[in-house]
């Protein structure tokens, strides 16, 4: 077998592609049913992106948890709790919260998973659990302040020259990525850790920091989008994360990347989060059924994972 | 031995309404309190349900009813049927006199209902009630409220002229019957009304976010709306009407803390608001009723509870929504005629900061 | 050749573009000990994988016993008589060893496996290859690599084969365990087995087989009687060139006084019940071997050394500073820099289903980045410097290095540690698998880290290499240095005797 | 070298055997407190509560000693579920024909799996990903809206114990037969599930086809190469998977007499499978492990949540404490870590 750039590239040429084809049958549902093509209107495609942005900047930490061949299952919570941490606060000091919740359960999740080395599949999910149970305790309490801070609706929801700003914040979220995964030593020993711990731990990677490092960077990447999400929302509230695990994992998929680890580009991921919030959206125009729903997508993940090519058998 | 079927009217039937004219009644042999009554919610981890909790600990407490309660236990099981099933069992098993319960499923009791019936145990159903008439149950009519929010939406368009147009119709959890209800509700006026109304439905599953994001969407693709029908997420509703810029326009919804604020901030601009919402406090109720019962009271089998509600006429600050509360508390909690007065700020706001 | 009873004809095989084998020719006979040599990546391998079913020819067919056959499967071969030991062994780790003996079909009764049969039959295979040691029901996992091969032998022999192939599969295999295998091949040729033997050992080809075949590039390019020719001359055909001395000359051993402060110094070294009090100096421009039986816990004192293992005792100095690496990170990055090269290349070494660039970086971020960012034209030169003066026989650096043969992609591993420029480089038989002509260049490599001043700690299973490459060879025996040899007593008698922990001259 | 059977045993199966330990500790306390304990109804409620995860934890038992996970066993036991609702009534023999047919769809939707796994060689945690979603869809389209009319003989004969099994058929003298006595008091839940263990699990262990499904897990290429049957192990044991999914979809379907399409509770179902397994002493690596243990691991699960229920614990904290339990009973896997001495180790 031999992986060629053309190899890796194939998902995210695919990927683009069934964008605009998603993007043209919506187009001739409206038109058949309005007469009107408001899908192709720079109005609602930089809606699109704006709303993506939250589903988008989840995808991004997770994809450097299955890079490394783990995930993270906490997701829904971390940006929950750290979304209503982070009002509860408030003023100032609301964003700086945010992003220490972020950083703590990363933190921990990286403990776990690294040090203790409980499967992620488990550890991540345990702590979700405990974070829900925190919410519940905490609003259970007393109420706590849940109105997003100015800074907050900036960022989720006022325009730079007519560009969302949550979009500025995505590109950012974005080229931090791209830097870290093609041009740090972190970035490539998530790689290396992801293909073959053992031989990446002999290598001399500090292997158990590079696992906890990732882990961070996925947690601190769904406290910014709980940020942006309650900004949108202008508000912080239970569950509000819960729309976004699955979804993520399946961009991060989508994008080319190996859930096994070791493999993949961040601009993959990128266009599978796209690809995932349109066609969230055309479904939703189309006001087609929860059931149709359900199973046009799990088709098109099938499919989609069909023509980018099997996997290699393992013969040794 | 379960309930014996009687005929009417029951006890104190202001508090306790039969919900039409051939509700059954029933009467449960009287047994000595104090009781032992269990709470078996499913789903926790919204506000609604913590709200609801709080409500019943609360109510619990209250001088009216604390003498006629020796224990409260409260669980909840997430959605999974057999632990819910499980978990009413057990109560059972335990020896405690009443279970008040919030079902995961319409379906599937007959089995916790038989074992309830043979160790006289009343089991009380509220909020999402069971497809069954075996069990005394307390809820409010969901088909009624979608009609109500509908009639009112119909009539404030004609209030200012409009006889057609589109009308955005938010819906809640697909395959949910109080979905399903409000739903058929809503969509029965605007048939039978004259006017050529056009129907978009979007999917918010009652959730805020997914509300604002299908809302905004479906602004995107169709314009502009009429008016618009939620069913709940009503902030999301406000938000995306908001960020859209698109003009204020005669809303149904829910009733959420923040959406009653925003009716009364912007109600002169045109967002002309009805707000009708399910109660936490129907576990109160439900409390009430499965206490009332095991006195030995005669009860409806489908106990009514009225729907509350509050347009931008009659909002007021302070007294039915609260603008310095958060928003995502559920208003309404007094039942007056069933003596409930647990205020929303009462159990929403132990924390001294939020209390004036 | 009627009486071969496998044969190909006009076999090709190709993987993306590049030749494995191409035009093939080949036969073998039964009752004969057939081997086949060539260079890393000659296709040997791929010869033998086609015949037992994991590869498909592109090309040409296969006959047995005269009739063409082909196997989907390597299922499909073992029924045909095929049995193959692979390079890469094909033990469960997670199974038990009467398990694996009986893999593919078990004994059984009332249609479900029968266990106790499966450890009876276990015990016997056991026997025949003398490993009465190997618990029948120990999980593979639990015993070390030589153990494994025997086991593997002992499942080959198993499936009464017709054609037995062991390709590398001796290896790791220690002195008394060769011996067995001999035994065994002689005994199968005289009940008419055909077997074929890959070794890069030259001295067990002499030893055991009567025929045979040299491949070069994918090419058949001759079959021949043993005795025919002399080894320099397969040598010559193996690499298309001479080869001269196959050890560097070894510089004249040195006064213990005149070599100054050891590097590396370990005092009582012990570790749970495998290392008991290890006693060792390696100084400056000193190759020092470790000798011994497999499994006497050379591997775990090279580990230990490289911060791998937990709770070791004793005291350790290395460069003037006490103390053993917490780590393998902490080991490459202290003032005096120690490196390993691990046993097993393909879990330990090499990140398989990476590019070559990024496994020849991986210990080596800190010295091709500017701040905290990587400097693409540092990483470049690195990667050139690194396939050049191991001499990497590589398409394109980005290729995944599984693509690689096992030569290399064990000289991958090894331009990895260069890259550090380490002080102490610790090797794990870092030749094995590797073919005459590399295994000489790994040779001379060696000798001249030394001469830079290095101090190299070497393991190898073979004693050829001890013998020709170093300056001293301390012989380990259950966790101990029980004999330490020098200049000329490093001879295979003496290393022979000390591993077996018999004293020579006190007989 | 040899040690004793006993201590073999224990060594090579640690994670089950700490798991049996826990289980028990957790059972015989939890009974001790509870006002009725070791009481046949307590058993029968505590077996109800507890067969559709038992099934599910067999169900995803499969697919992680391959190495891989099923995320859609959730779904498909949802959507045997539904059709069980719909199929699972009238006359004795439509009854069984519909039992039947609920259980061959469920092995149908993993055999499916099976093939995408296999054919279109797509990892299994992420082909079951996307098929779970099409069995949700399915399970939607059976059932839009929950119900269903499960026969309700059959619903109280087989969630009670073996007399009220034998009273409502009236076999064995409604109960009372001598050779009943001893075994009335067992949860008839219990029985099926060990029937199912003993029929379906235990023969397929010992087959070659079971075998090579912890083969692959442990080394596929060694599993190859050793010419085990791969693809069809693979396809077995999703589709075992599936079959097993489906007995818990059967069995909630009887339990409740309805079937709900609950996608909220068919990813929580998935996802504490998951959780039972590893419970159970099942590695999430593949190739160690066992469907028994994780019976165990889902009876772990269960009899945690059971406490709530006798202890007095604040409502609003009991998720957190659930959450906590969860972490630390899976943080017991840790303590093997922390006694490796070769770091190597580690990084199987
Ligand atoms: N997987 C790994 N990746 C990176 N570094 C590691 C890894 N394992 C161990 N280390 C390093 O080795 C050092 C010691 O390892 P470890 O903690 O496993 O040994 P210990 O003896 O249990 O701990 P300590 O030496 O702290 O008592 C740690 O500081 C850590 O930096
Ligand atoms: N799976 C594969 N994919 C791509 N190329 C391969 C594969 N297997 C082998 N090759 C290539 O085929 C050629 C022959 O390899 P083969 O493994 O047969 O060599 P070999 O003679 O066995 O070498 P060694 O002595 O190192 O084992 C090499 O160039 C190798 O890179
Ligand atoms: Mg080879
Ligand atoms: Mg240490």
């Amino acid at each position: 077998m031999r992986i060629s750039v053309s190899n890796e590239n194939k998902p995210i040429l695919i990927a683009s592609f069934f964008i605009v084809v998603i993007l043209l049958a919506g187009t001739v549902y409206t038109l058949s049913t309005a007469g009107t093509a408001p899908l192709l209107s720079p109005k609602y495609l930089l809606q699109q992106l704006q709303t993506g942005s939250f589903l988008g900047i989840c995808a991004a930490g997770m994809m450097m948890v299955i890079l490394l061949g783990h995930i993270d299952l906490s997701i829904p919570w971390t940006l929950t709790a750290a979304a209503m941490t982070a009002t509860a606060v408030g003023g100032e000091m609301a964003l700086p919260t945010a992003l220490a919740v972020g950083i703590a359960v990363g933190m921990l999740n990286g403990f776990g998973v690294a040090f203790l080395r409980i499967p992620s599949m488990i550890f991540t999910l345990g702590v979700d659990t405990v974070l829900r149970g925190l919410m519940v305790a905490q609003t259970g309490g007393f109420a706590p302040q849940d109105t997003a801070t100015p800074l907050m609706l900036f960022l989720a929801k006022d325009r730079i020259l007519g560009i969302p700003v949550a979009l500025f914040v995505w590109a950012a979220v974005s080229v931090f990525v791209i830097v870290i995964l093609t041009r740090t030593g972190f970035g490539r020993s998530i790689y290396a850790t992801g293909s073959r711990e053992g031989a990446a731990y002999l290598s001399g990677i500090r292997t158990r920091f590079v696992t906890m490092g990732a882990f961070v960077m996925s947690g601190l990447c769904a406290s910014v989008a709980g940020v942006l999400l309650a900004g949108y929302s202008a508000k912080a509230y239970q569950g509000m994360g819960n729309a976004f695990l699955l979804p993520a994992i399946a961009a991060v998929v989508l994008g080319g990347t190996h859930i096994l680890g070791g493999r993949g580009r961040y601009i993959g991921t990128l266009i599978g989060a796209i690809l995932i919030v349109l066609l969230n959206s055309v479904l939703s125009i189309m006001q087609m059924p929860e059931a149709g729903r359900q199973i046009i997508y799990g088709t098109v993940i099938i499919a989609m994972l069909l023509v980018y090519g099997r996997n290699q058998r393992i013969t040794s | 031995a379960g309930p014996e079927t009687v005929s009417g009217p029951g006890v104190n039937p202001e508090c306790f309404a039969p919900w039409s004219a051939d509700t059954k009644f029933f009467q449960w042999e009287a047994k000595e309190g104090p009781y032992r009554v269990a709470i078996v919610n499913g789903f926790v981890g919204n506000t609604w349900r913590i709200q609801m909790i709080k409500t019943a600990k609360a109510y619990a407490e209250d001088p009216a009813i604390k003498d006629k309660i020796s224990e409260l236990k409260v669980v909840s099981t997430g959605t999974d049927a057999p632990a819910q099933l499980g978990a009413i069992e057990d109560f059972i098993n335990q020896g405690f006199d009443a279970i008040v319960t919030i079902a995961v499923s319409p379906d599937g009791f007959d089995r916790v209902i038989r074992l309830a019936d043979r160790n006289n145990v009343v089991l009380v159903p509220f909020d999402n009630v069971l497809d069954t008439d075996k069990v005394m149950q307390v809820n409010e009519d969901q088909l009624t409220m979608g009609r109500m929010w509908a009639e009112f939406a119909l009539e404030e368009l004609k209030a200012k002229g409009v006889t057609s147009g589109k009308i955005l119709e938010v819906r809640g959890l697909p395959g949910n019957s109080v979905d399903r209800d409000r739903s058929i509700g809503i969509n029965e006026v605007f048939e039978a009304d004259g006017g050529d109304w056009e129907m978009v439905s979007v999917v918010g599953n009652w959730d805020d976010g997914t509300t604002q994001k299908v809302v905004a969407d479906a602004i995107a693709v169709h314009g502009q709306f009429d008016a618009v029908v939620g069913q709940g997420g009503s902030n999301g509703v406000i938000q995306a009407l908001k960020d859209a810029g698109h003009p204020w326009v005669p809303v149904a919804g829910e009733s959420e803390n923040g959406y009653r604020k925003a009716i009364a901030q912007y109600s002169d601009e045109g967002l002309k608001g009805i707000s009708i919402g399910q109660s936490p406090g129907l576990v109160a109720i439900a409390m009430k009723a499965a206490v009332s019962a095991l006195e030995g009271n005669v009860m409806p089998q489908l106990i009514s509870v009225p729907l509350p509600v509050a347009t931008y006429k009659d909002l007021e600050d302070g007294k039915n929504f609260w603008s310095d509360l958060p928003d995502n508390f559920f208003t309404v909690n007094e039942f007056p005629p069933c003596g409930v007065n647990i205020s929303g700020p009462a159990i929403m706001a132990q924390d001294e900061s939020d209390v004036n | 050749m009627t009486d071969a009873i496998v044969e190909y004809r006009g076999i090709s095989k190709y993987f993306a573009g590049i030749r494995a084998l191409e035009n093939v020719d080949f036969a073998c006979k039964s009752g004969t000990v057939h081997a086949i040599l060539g260079e890393n990546g000659a296709g040997k391998s791929t010869l033998i994988k086609i015949m037992s079913g994991v590869f498909q020819p592109d090309s040409g067919e296969m006959l047995l016993g005269g009739k063409p056959v082909s196997f989907a499967t390597p299922q499909a071969a073992n029924e045909a008589g095929i049995v193959c030991m692979f390079q890469e062994l094909s033990l469960v780790p997670d199974l038990s060893v009467a398990d694996n003996i009986s893999i593919s079909s078990p004994p059984r009764r009332f249609g479900l496996i029968d266990r106790r049969a499966q450890v009876r039959r276990a015990e016997e295979l056991l026997a025949r290859v003398r490993c009465e040691d190997v618990d029948p029901n120990a999980m593979v996992r639990e015993l070390s690599l030589s153990r494994r091969q025997m086991v593997e032998i002992a499942k080959a022999l198993g499936k009464a084969p017709k054609v037995l192939i062991l390709d590398e599969a001796t290896s790791a295999l220690t002195a008394r365990d060769v011996r067995t295998v001999y035994d065994l091949l002689a005994e199968l040729k005289d009940s008419g087995v055909a077997s074929l033997f890959i070794s890069h050992r030259m001295h067990e080809v002499e030893a055991l087989c009567d025929t045979l075949s040299v491949f070069r590039n994918g090419q058949h390019i001759e079959t021949f009687a043993k005795g025919a020719k002399s080894e320099r001359e397969i040598v010559q055909l193996m690499i298309g060139r001479d080869v001269e001395a196959q050890f560097p000359p070894k510089p004249k051993p040195v006064a213990p006084e005149e070599l100054g402060d050891p590097l590396l110094k370990v005092r009582g070294l012990s570790w749970q019940n495998r290392l008991n009090g290890i006693e060792l100096t390696v100084h400056r421009g000193e190759i020092v071997g470790l000798g011994g039986l497999d499994g006497q816990g050379q591997k775990e004192l090279l580990l230990a050394l490289f911060g791998v293992l937990r709770d070791v005792e004793g005291e350790v100095v290395i460069g003037g500073r006490k103390g053993i690496p917490s780590s393998p990170a902490a080991a490459k990055t202290a003032a005096t820099k120690v490196a390993l090269v691990p046993e097993d290349r393909k879990t330990e070494g090499l990140m398989l289903g990476m590019p070559i660039a990024d496994n020849l970086l991986a210990s080596s971020f800190q010295r091709i980045s500017r701040g905290p960012f990587i400097d693409p034209a540092l990483s470049r030169q690195a990667i050139e410097d690194g396939i050049s003066r191991l001499q990497i026989k590589a398409g394109s650096a980005s290729d995944p290095v599984m693509t690689l043969s096992g030569g290399n992609q064990q000289k991958v591993v090894i331009a990895k540690w260069l890259m550090i420029d380490p002080d102490i480089i610790l090797l794990t038989d870092p030749t094995r698998g590797i073919d005459v002509g590399t295994k000489q260049e790994i040779y001379r490599l060696m000798r001249d880290l030394a001469n830079q001043g290095k101090a190299i700690l070497f393991y190898s299973s073979d004693y050829a290499e001890l013998i020709g490459c170093c300056d001293r060879v301390s012989v380990l025996y259950s966790g101990r240095i029980v004999a330490e040899k020098q200049g000329d007593d490093i001879t295979e008698e003496s290393l022979v005797a000390a591993s077996l922990n018999i004293d020579v001259e006190a007989a | 070298m040899r040690q004793g059977r006993l201590t073999r045993w224990f060594f090579q199966n640690v994670g089950l055997a700490s798991a049996l330990l826990l289980f028990a500790v957790l059972f015989f306390s939890y009974n001790m407190m509870h006002p009725r304990g070791f009481s046949a109804a307590v058993a029968v409620q505590n077996a109800n509560e507890t067969a559709a995860i038992a099934f599910l934890a067999m169900a995803q038992t499969l697919p992680v000693l391959l190495g891989g996970l099923d995320l859609s066993v959730g779904a498909v036991m949802t959507l045997t579920n539904c059709i069980a609702s719909e199929l699972v009534n009238g006359s004795p023999a439509q009854i069984l024909l519909g039992v039947v047919a609920t259980l061959l769809s469920g092995a149908a939707f993993g055999l499916m799996n099976g093939l995408i796994v296999v054919y279109g060689r797509i990892q299994p945690i992420i082909a079951t990903l996307a098929t779970g979603a099409i069995a949700i869809g399915l399970a939607l389209l059976v059932r839009p809206k929950p119900g269903g009319a499960v026969d309700g003989d059959l619903g109280w004969a087989l969630t009670n114990s073996v007399w009220d099994f034998a009273d409502t058929y009236g076999i064995a003298g409604g109960g009372d037969a001598w050779w009943i006595r001893p075994f009335a008091d067992i949860p008839v839940p219990v029985i099926i599930v060990l029937l199912v263990t003993i029929l379906v699990w235990v023969p397929f262990r010992r087959s070659v086809t079971g075998r090579t499904v912890y083969a692959i897990g442990s080394a596929e290429g060694a599993a190859f190469m050793s010419g085990l049957p791969i693809d069809r192990a693979k396809i077995a044991a999703f589709t075992l998977g599936g079959f097993f999914a489906a007995c818990g979809g059967l069995y909630l379907a009887i339990q409740t007499s309805s079937g709900n399409a609950d996608i909220q509770q068919a990813g929580a179902y998935t996802l504490n499978s998951i959780a039972a397994v590893v419970l159970g002493g099942t590695s999430l690596l593949g190739g160690v492990g066992s469907a028994v243990g994780s019976l165990i691991g889902a009876g772990i699960l269960r009899v945690i949540s059971f406490y709530f229920r006798i202890l007095d614990i604040d409502p609003l904290l009991q998720p957190l404490i659930e959450g906590v339990v969860l972490l630390v009973a899976v943080s017991f896997g840790a303590i093997r870590t922390l006694r490796v001495k070769n770091k190597l180790d580690l990084f199987r």
